[in-house]
């Protein structure tokens, strides 16, 4: 029987890691609400099964998306994850090919070299010898860019690296040591027994010209076990519990499960599968405009998971998607961070009694039209829906004209659901005794909550969109005139709700759009957002300086937004390039 | 009616000197803005929620500096949080924060 | 100008106490009806001064002109020598010539003080005597009073009154003759008219509520306390 | 060579003979204390640099040794005569006769006796103090209660005998307030755990820096400001100062009790100024200042050809809009002596 | 607090008050409440200090309450105050003497608004003449019976049979003023002292011996504000009126409260019952209440009038505590008899405050 103690610390390991990993994902899974524990029922044995696998091949193991957005990042990943899967994948062929059959225990494949007999040969046991000491080379060296990144990290285009505190840094040394381990105790066999390719044989040689490896051999078969022992028993506590974690994500995501108000097991399960890549850190406007390094997700992500005091980060987010958008493993970030606000409200029957359901329109018109709270500190824009209405001859009623509403959705973004939810329900009233097809809004905050917490049963549409539609009916006349015109898309508009097309439609027939970089779900947060409530005026300008800096250097002779906030905003720092809406741009061409 | 036919009124003066300014400390190291207030009332006088009710939120943070906790417990739900004051401040108050400020200090020190 | 503007001008209370109010406060820092309801006299005199006939109005129905404790402090320290007690008093006249003043808990309450002292004034020539202080009105004055209001006849001796007996001295009846001079005062300058107008205005909201004027109605006007006044 | 007497030794009067003097206009400068300065000589420090005064006045002394300028200090006006020729002729107190082709006033102004307003008690309770008193404090370093202990608790009230009918002064100071700004900002300094108040009734931020050293005044040094005007006063068994004041944003009455009060006196013209017009026969404003011939064109020029008025015996003027004026009194001197 | 700062503002508002020959014009609450405090100041006037004064049998209330309490226009009361000057004119004399602040400040009110328009003053006039017959002429002086009292007040000291002392340690009596809103707050220059530091009660404490409070609240109202306790649903103001009042003068334990004004005597004294009763409050020393004396009561026993007589058991607040103080000698027995010495019972003991 192939055996020795040494493999114990491995064995011993990989059980327990194996145990805790099940034990705690169906602790997770078992917290979810009921709704979500159908839809996994459902999704197990369908094609989104076949979906997951290909996703986590591409994304866990080839870390595609990374590679997309750095390919130095992306292949430094790659080279640990993919280089790891390749060398176990044909660690275990070899053993297969060798032991002529599947069944052979766990850490055979893993100290092959240790077992097998160096003169002993099998079919393609020079191949295999070779294949192995490819992979392995191949992984020294992403070890190799790691190091270099933690100490140059400009090389891989970043900012900075993920910052970690010394746990992270003991076990990221164990798993740097791994290879290395193998690569010596690999040698030192092949130093003594002959065996091995290009890498281990080579190397096996050199050593044993200056090296007792007798003496040394076992020792290294030891410590690699044990390194490897190590870092499993060391794993579910630290980062690299997003390997097995992301694959339990990519599964559940694409069953359909989904993160919702509270946070619970999935959003622990999303919590565990950031894989701290630092990408968002690099897409985060706080960190690029105010300095601020605590509160990015992957920082506020492994306070969560760290159970340290997230308080702070928790607020401090404009919650403008940006890192969500980037982030490659998916994660629901925003949801999360909003998941963590603490509500604050209590609900009475007193809570917002004052707002007094409205009377039954008796003759409804087609369309109903919301400017939002913000609109009414931008008349321009609520005159310009008012022009193009009466342009495109549009039976319309105004419902918060006189005596608005609140959304609600300024309540939620705090964490505020409950005191939010009674908002949203008196508003609801209102809006449906209007009687209306289709309700227009002007604020992008409010055309998010209205789809996504509403259950109105009208058809909701920006008036970017329903610009868009009037535009396409030929309804409304047109001339395009020379106005250069850059588009900021509104975070809650463009990333929050997918609305891209439209607006860019739009400002393309009435004017002459320059595409930028920040086009569609690339956008830039103008920093007037209400998420953030950590943030001071004065930093709140930054961003939206450095916003309308990068507008400009377009060149536009007006930058178009089409949020009340975002124009508010942009427009208290942008002194030579004016900034209006959308609708402003429509109505006065 | 008791048997008096009244009872001795309670004074509305704000006693400044036994006044709790224990939500005015922390609502001031959250929200340092609030200092810079000038009582102009843009805030108030464009706010979503005063439009429909009394709601006041410059009276709600003066009563705030005044210690006069009593009026914010009874007021302080009716704000929507919709942020159009934060846009009108002419001082760059945090309005909206101060409102969070006070609501999670009464939420923390519920009886 | 609107009729209750053009009234209040012509009250020499008015005009006497209003010039310009630069709103800073000074009446209300010193009020005692400040101090206990909900009231402000630098605001009333800030409503006079914006001159809007409509929210006059409102503040002549409402209870508000009716704190006032016309203590007068007020007058000693405007730095723009308005009095806003002078104020109010224009107000007041004019919310009962009018018959506003039926509209506010307080207001009404203008019945109850003219029967009680108005009347007293026409019957016995003083505002107040002892048989007016009943002590089931006034638990307030306490046992000695109540004492002395048992053995007013007794006692009265004791302390050199003269109670309700003709010449001089404390409590001294008045002569026919003086009140006969003290009624044609009062109807010459208007007296009677105005306390008949209160006792009018009155009576119609009486009717209106179903009750009658000197029993029902005159106690609710003299006990009745909402306790919205703070 | 032209002769220019003026009268008043302030910062006006003696930068209106420094300008004169270098047009090679003979000066005879007219003060009734033994120092020039005039009110100058009681602030601590000035707004809104915070400068020393004393650094001000030490300029303004110096530039007054020019040789144009005659001194005459410890001396006042007694008798003003104008000869057909539009001469003057000034008698001085100790019998000694100035001749002059023109008069300039100067003559400026006094701070409002505080104990007027007696429901403020200063002068009777004891730890009431003018920001007179109070510059004073500064100079010593010595931020007291009468007891001797640190004030813990401060009021600064503005608009006292300013805007006030019941002292007859309907004008506004225009100086107390960024002067209360600048006190409770001192005073903080001095004081750092101090709550420190400011009752004001409007802030009148009038000049380049006043608004933003209001804000700092809020942000950095944490003075609280209270609208609503000082209505009475009273003193405690602990000699503190029980206030009322209406908190007039709230509408509500609002009661504190402060261990030093300190009153912003406004300016009122001084007794020299009222004689001289008197003297002069030159109008004066219903607010007791010289009434200049026209508020715009002729603000140095009174009715009386040759007499010319410059600094505060006007109106209140801050320090550069004194100076200002004083130069601006010694152009319109130069061109008058010139057209002569 | 210093005494020449105080002492310089009463300088400024020493008024002029007339030798001799008042008409005296009497107080509907004084006579109802305090009627030995009328006839001490009678007494008093004529026969300690030789004055002419008169007490006329025709005149009537001046309506002031019902002017206060808004039921009584102001023609009406001009022209019933009008009346008053015909009877003095008729009968001879120049100044009036009001025993009450609120005709006091009316009285002031109505000569003030005559002097700046004389239209009034003409319409009044015939007004009058066309309800009476009578014509006036207004008085010369005009003066509160306080002033007088003030007037005299060294000439009383001089024939005093006891001082304000604690005659058992010789500390002087710790006394607590109340003028009396009218008395000077409407026009501070008719009033003795002002109206921040009145000096027409707190005179007469210092000349007979005794010490003054200042304390805090000193000027505020004492809370009559006519419709204010007139009407019952609204004493809940009067009351805390007052009790403000007592809570800021505590600390400093007065031996007594003199007052100006009849009325804000009598609320002085019967709240300090009601807050006991209601809240079980006493603002005394050991559970008695601050007793609380009209000027003329105080005048009196300084002069050694029996108390009994001045009508000090009308009082709720127990006065036997400063009788005590002052060593004056009382009968106890006498207290609630009739003048002849019949028993008419006593009044019941309240439950908290000591009598």
């Amino acid at each position: 029987m192939y055996y020795d103690n040494f493999v114990l610390p491995f064995t011993i390991g990989l059980i327990t890691l194996l145990v805790y990993l099940c034990v705690r994902y169906y602790k997770w899974i078992r917290s979810f609400p009921k709704i979500d524990r159908i839809k996994i029922r459902r999704g197990l044995f369908s094609r989104k099964t076949l979906v997951s696998i290909k996703e986590i091949f591409m994304e866990s193991l080839l870390h595609h998306k990374i590679f997309k957005t750095n390919p130095v990042l992306g292949y430094m990943h790659m080279t640990f994850a993919f280089g790891w899967f390749l060398l176990i994948i044909f660690g275990k062929i070899e053993s297969m090919v060798y032991h002529t059959s599947a069944f052979n225990p766990p850490y055979f494949a893993i100290f092959f070299r240790y077992f097998h007999p160096a003169k002993e040969t099998f079919p393609g046991s020079e191949t295999f010898a070779f294949i192995m000491d490819l992979i392995l080379s191949f992984l020294l060296l992403g070890i190799l860019l790691a190091v270099i990144k933690r100490f140059y990290s400009k090389m891989f285009g970043m900012k900075r690296t993920t910052k970690q505190r010394p746990y992270d840094l003991l076990v990221l040394t164990v798993l740097w040591l791994i290879f290395p381990a193998r690569f010596i105790a690999e040698s030192f066999s092949s130093g003594i027994n002959g065996g091995g390719s290009f890498l281990t044989h080579s190397a096996g040689e050199f050593f044993a010209t200056f090296l007792p490896l007798r003496n040394l051999s076992y020792g290294a078969w030891w410590t690699y076990s044990s390194l490897l022992g190590l870092f499993f028993l060391l794993l579910p506590f630290s980062r690299y519990m997003h390997i097995p974690t992301e694959i339990v994500y990519i599964f559940l995501k694409n069953w359909g499960v989904e993160q919702r108000k509270q946070y619970n097991g999935f959003s622990e399960i999303q919590t565990n599968a950031c894989s701290r890549c630092g990408i968002c850190i690099n897409t985060c406007q706080l960190n690029n405009s105010c300095d601020i390094k605590d509160t990015q997700p992957v920082y506020f992500l492994r306070r969560l998971r760290n159970h340290e005091d997230f308080s702070v980060q928790s607020e401090n987010c404009l919650l403008c998607g940006r890192c969500e958008a980037a982030c490659p493993v998916g994660i629901n970030l925003n949801a999360i961070r909003l998941s963590t606000r603490p509500d604050l409200t209590r609900v009475t029957k007193e809570t917002y009694a004052y707002i007094k359901p409205k009377a039954q329109a008796e003759t409804p018109a087609k369309v109903a039209y919301f400017a939002g709270c913000m609109s009414h500190l931008t008349p321009g824009i609520i005159r310009s829906m008012q022009e193009i209405f009466d342009k495109a001859k549009v039976n319309y009623t105004f419902i918060d004209e006189e005596e608005g509403v609140c959304c609600g959705r300024p309540q939620a973004i705090c964490g505020n659901w409950k005191a939010a939810k009674v908002l949203m329900d008196r508003n609801q009233e209102r809006i449906e005794s209007s009687g209306a097809e289709i309700l227009v809004t002007s604020c992008p905050i409010c055309y998010k909550t209205f789809k996504e917490d509403y259950t109105l049963k009208i058809k909701i549409m920006h008036h970017t969109e329903y610009i868009d539609m009037l535009l396409q009916e030929g309804k409304l006349p047109l001339h395009k005139n020379d106005l250069k015109t850059v588009f900021h898309n509104p975070c809650e508009l463009g990333r929050g709700c997918g609305v891209v097309d439209a607006p860019n439609h739009v400002l393309e027939q009435v004017s002459q759009r320059i595409p930028t970089r920040y086009d569609g779900k690339n956008s830039l947060c103008c920093g007037g957002s209400l998420a953030n409530t950590v943030i001071d005026s004065q930093q709140k300008t930054k961003i939206s300086t450095d916003t309308v800096k990068a507008y400009s250097a377009y060149q536009p002779d007006v930058i178009v937004t089409a949020c009340p906030l975002c124009k508010k905003t942009l427009g208290k720092t942008s002194t030579s390039v004016p900034v209006k809406d959308i609708a402003e741009i429509v109505a006065a061409s | 009616m008791n048997f008096w036919g009244f009872n001795i009124s309670e004074t509305r003066s704000i006693n400044y000197d036994t006044n709790d300014k224990d939500m005015l400390i922390h609502v001031l190291q959250e929200v340092p803005s609030c200092k810079l207030c000038i009582e102009c009332g843009g805030c108030t006088a464009g706010c979503t929620a005063g439009r429909l009710t009394s709601f006041n939120i410059r009276k709600l943070q003066m009563f705030m500096k005044r210690g006069e906790n009593k009026e914010i417990r009874e007021e302080l739900h009716k704000c929507m949080l919709c942020g159009k004051c934060i846009l009108v401040c002419p001082r760059g108050v945090d309005t909206r924060k101060m409102i969070l400020s006070m609501m999670k200090y009464i939420k923390n020190n519920q009886k | 100008m609107g009729d209750i503007l053009k009234r209040l001008r012509e009250d020499i209370h008015f005009m006497e106490g209003f010039n310009s109010c630069m709103n800073c406060g000074v009446c209300t820092a010193i009020c005692p009806a400040a101090e206990f309801y909900n009231y402000d006299p630098r605001v009333i005199v800030e409503t006079v001064q914006r001159g809007d006939e409509g929210e006059i109005e409102e503040l002549l129905k409402s209870d508000t002109i009716w704190y006032c404790g016309e203590c007068m402090s007020c007058k000693t320290r405007c730095p723009r020598c308005n009095t806003p007690g002078l104020v109010i008093m224009g107000l007041r006249k004019v919310s009962q010539e009018l018959g506003y003043f039926v509209h506010s808990e307080k207001g009404r309450q203008q019945y109850a003080l003219k029967h009680v002292i108005g009347e007293s004034v026409l019957k016995r020539g003083y505002c107040v005597t002892p048989d007016l202080v009943k002590p089931e009105m006034h638990p307030e004055q306490g046992p000695v009073w109540e004492w002395i209001y048992e053995h007013m006849d007794d006692f009265y001796d004791r302390v050199h009154g003269n109670l309700r007996k003709p010449g001089a001295g404390a409590l001294r009846a008045v002569d026919a003759e003086s009140m006969d001079e003290l009624h044609r005062i009062f109807d010459v300058t208007g007296g009677t008219e105005f306390l008949n107008q209160i006792e009018s205005y009155s009576r119609e909201k009486a009717e209106e509520e179903g009750t009658d004027l000197e029993e029902g109605y005159f106690l609710r006007t003299y006990m009745e306390n909402s306790g919205n006044h703070q | 060579m032209h002769t220019v007497i003026i009268i008043g030794g302030g910062p006006a009067g003696c930068e209106a003979a420094y300008q004169l003097a270098s047009d090679g206009i003979q000066v005879h400068l007219i003060e009734k204390n033994n120092e020039t300065g005039g009110n100058l000589n009681n602030w601590y420090q000035l707004f809104p640099d915070r400068k020393n005064a004393q650094d001000l006045n030490k300029r303004l002394q110096e530039q007054l040794n020019h040789p144009g300028i005659t001194l005459h200090l410890g001396m006042e006006p007694s008798r003003v005569e104008k000869d057909g020729q539009g001469r003057f002729s000034v008698s001085l107190s100790d019998g000694s006769l100035l001749e002059g082709d023109a008069l300039l006033v100067a003559t400026g102004f006094k701070t409002f006796d505080a104990k007027r307003k007696e429901e403020y008690g200063y002068g009777i309770y004891e730890n009431v103090v003018t920001s007179v008193d109070l510059e004073n404090m500064f100079r010593n370093h010595a931020i007291r209660t009468s007891k001797g202990d640190v004030p813990r608790r401060i009021g600064i009230i503005h608009c006292v005998g300013s805007r006030d009918e019941k002292v007859c002064n309907f004008h506004c100071s225009k100086l107390c307030c960024i002067t209360g700004v600048k006190q409770a900002i001192e005073l903080r300094e001095m004081l750092p755990e101090s709550e420190i108040f400011c009752f004001y009734m409007d802030m009148r931020m009038f000049g380049p820096g006043y608004e933003e050293m209001y804000r700092e005044a809020q942000e950095k040094y944490n003075i609280k400001f209270i609208r609503g005007r000082l209505s009475e006063a009273a003193e405690n068994r602990e000699h503190q100062v029980q206030v009322k004041v209406e908190d007039t944003l709230l509408g509500r009455p609002l009661r504190v009790t402060l261990d030093l009060m300190v009153l912003l006196v406004g300016m009122e013209a001084s007794n020299e100024t009222q004689g001289m017009a008197r003297e002069l026969g030159v109008k004066l404003a219903p607010s007791g200042f010289i009434l200049p011939l026209d508020p715009h064109y002729g603000n140095n020029l009174t009715g009386e050809k040759g007499v010319f008025i410059t600094g505060c015996c006007s109106a209140p003027m801050n320090l550069t809009d004194t100076l200002n004026d004083a130069r601006s009194a010694a152009v319109c001197i130069t061109r008058y002596l010139n057209m002569k | 607090m210093n005494l020449e700062g105080k002492q310089q503002v009463w300088k400024d508002y020493q008024k002029e008050i007339a030798d001799d020959r008042y008409y005296y014009a009497r107080s509907c609450i004084r006579q109802t409440f305090f009627p030995g405090s009328e006839w001490a100041y009678l007494d008093i006037l004529k026969n300690k200090l030789g004055k002419d004064v008169l007490d006329d049998p025709r005149h009537t209330t001046c309506t002031g309450i019902g002017y206060h309490s808004d039921v009584v226009p102001v023609q009406t009361i001009m022209t019933v105050v009008a009346r008053h000057f015909a009877l003095m004119t008729e009968a001879g004399y120049e100044n009036i003497t009001p025993s009450c602040i609120t005709s006091f400040g009316i009285y002031t009110e109505i000569l003030e608004t005559w002097a700046h328009h004389p239209e009034i003053e003409e319409q009044i006039r015939e007004y009058l003449w066309k309800a009476t017959g009578r014509e006036f002429k207004k008085p010369k002086n005009l003066a509160h019976t306080s002033d007088i009292i003030y007037k005299f007040r060294e000439d009383i000291a001089a024939q005093a049979r006891y001082k304000l002392v604690d005659v058992h340690t010789g500390r002087q009596l710790r006394g607590v003023d109340h003028i009396g809103c009218h008395y000077a707050k409407m026009f501070p220059s008719k009033g003795i002292g002002g109206a921040e530091f009145p000096a027409v009660l707190s005179g007469m404490i210092s000349s007979w011996g005794g010490d003054v409070v200042d304390y805090p609240e000193r000027r505020h109202c004492c809370g009559f504000g006519f419709r204010q306790y007139l009407v019952m649903a609204n004493r809940g103001y009067s009351v805390a009126n007052s009790k403000k009042k007592f809570e800021s003068m505590r600390p400093y334990e007065p031996d007594f409260i003199v007052a100006n004004c009849p009325g804000c005597a009598m609320f002085l004294d019967k709240w300090q019952y009601t807050i006991s009763e209601m809240e079980g409050t006493t603002y005394g020393q050991d559970g008695y209440g601050i007793p609380v004396l009209t000027y003329e009561e105080l005048a009196g026993l300084v002069l050694g009038y029996d108390p009994w007589e001045l009508g000090l058991q009308m009082h709720q607040v127990a006065v036997e505590p400063l009788l005590d103080k002052m060593g004056i000698a009382y009968d106890p027995e006498m207290k609630y008899r009739t003048k002849e010495g019949k028993d008419i019972g006593r009044p019941k003991c309240p439950t908290y405050l000591k009598v």
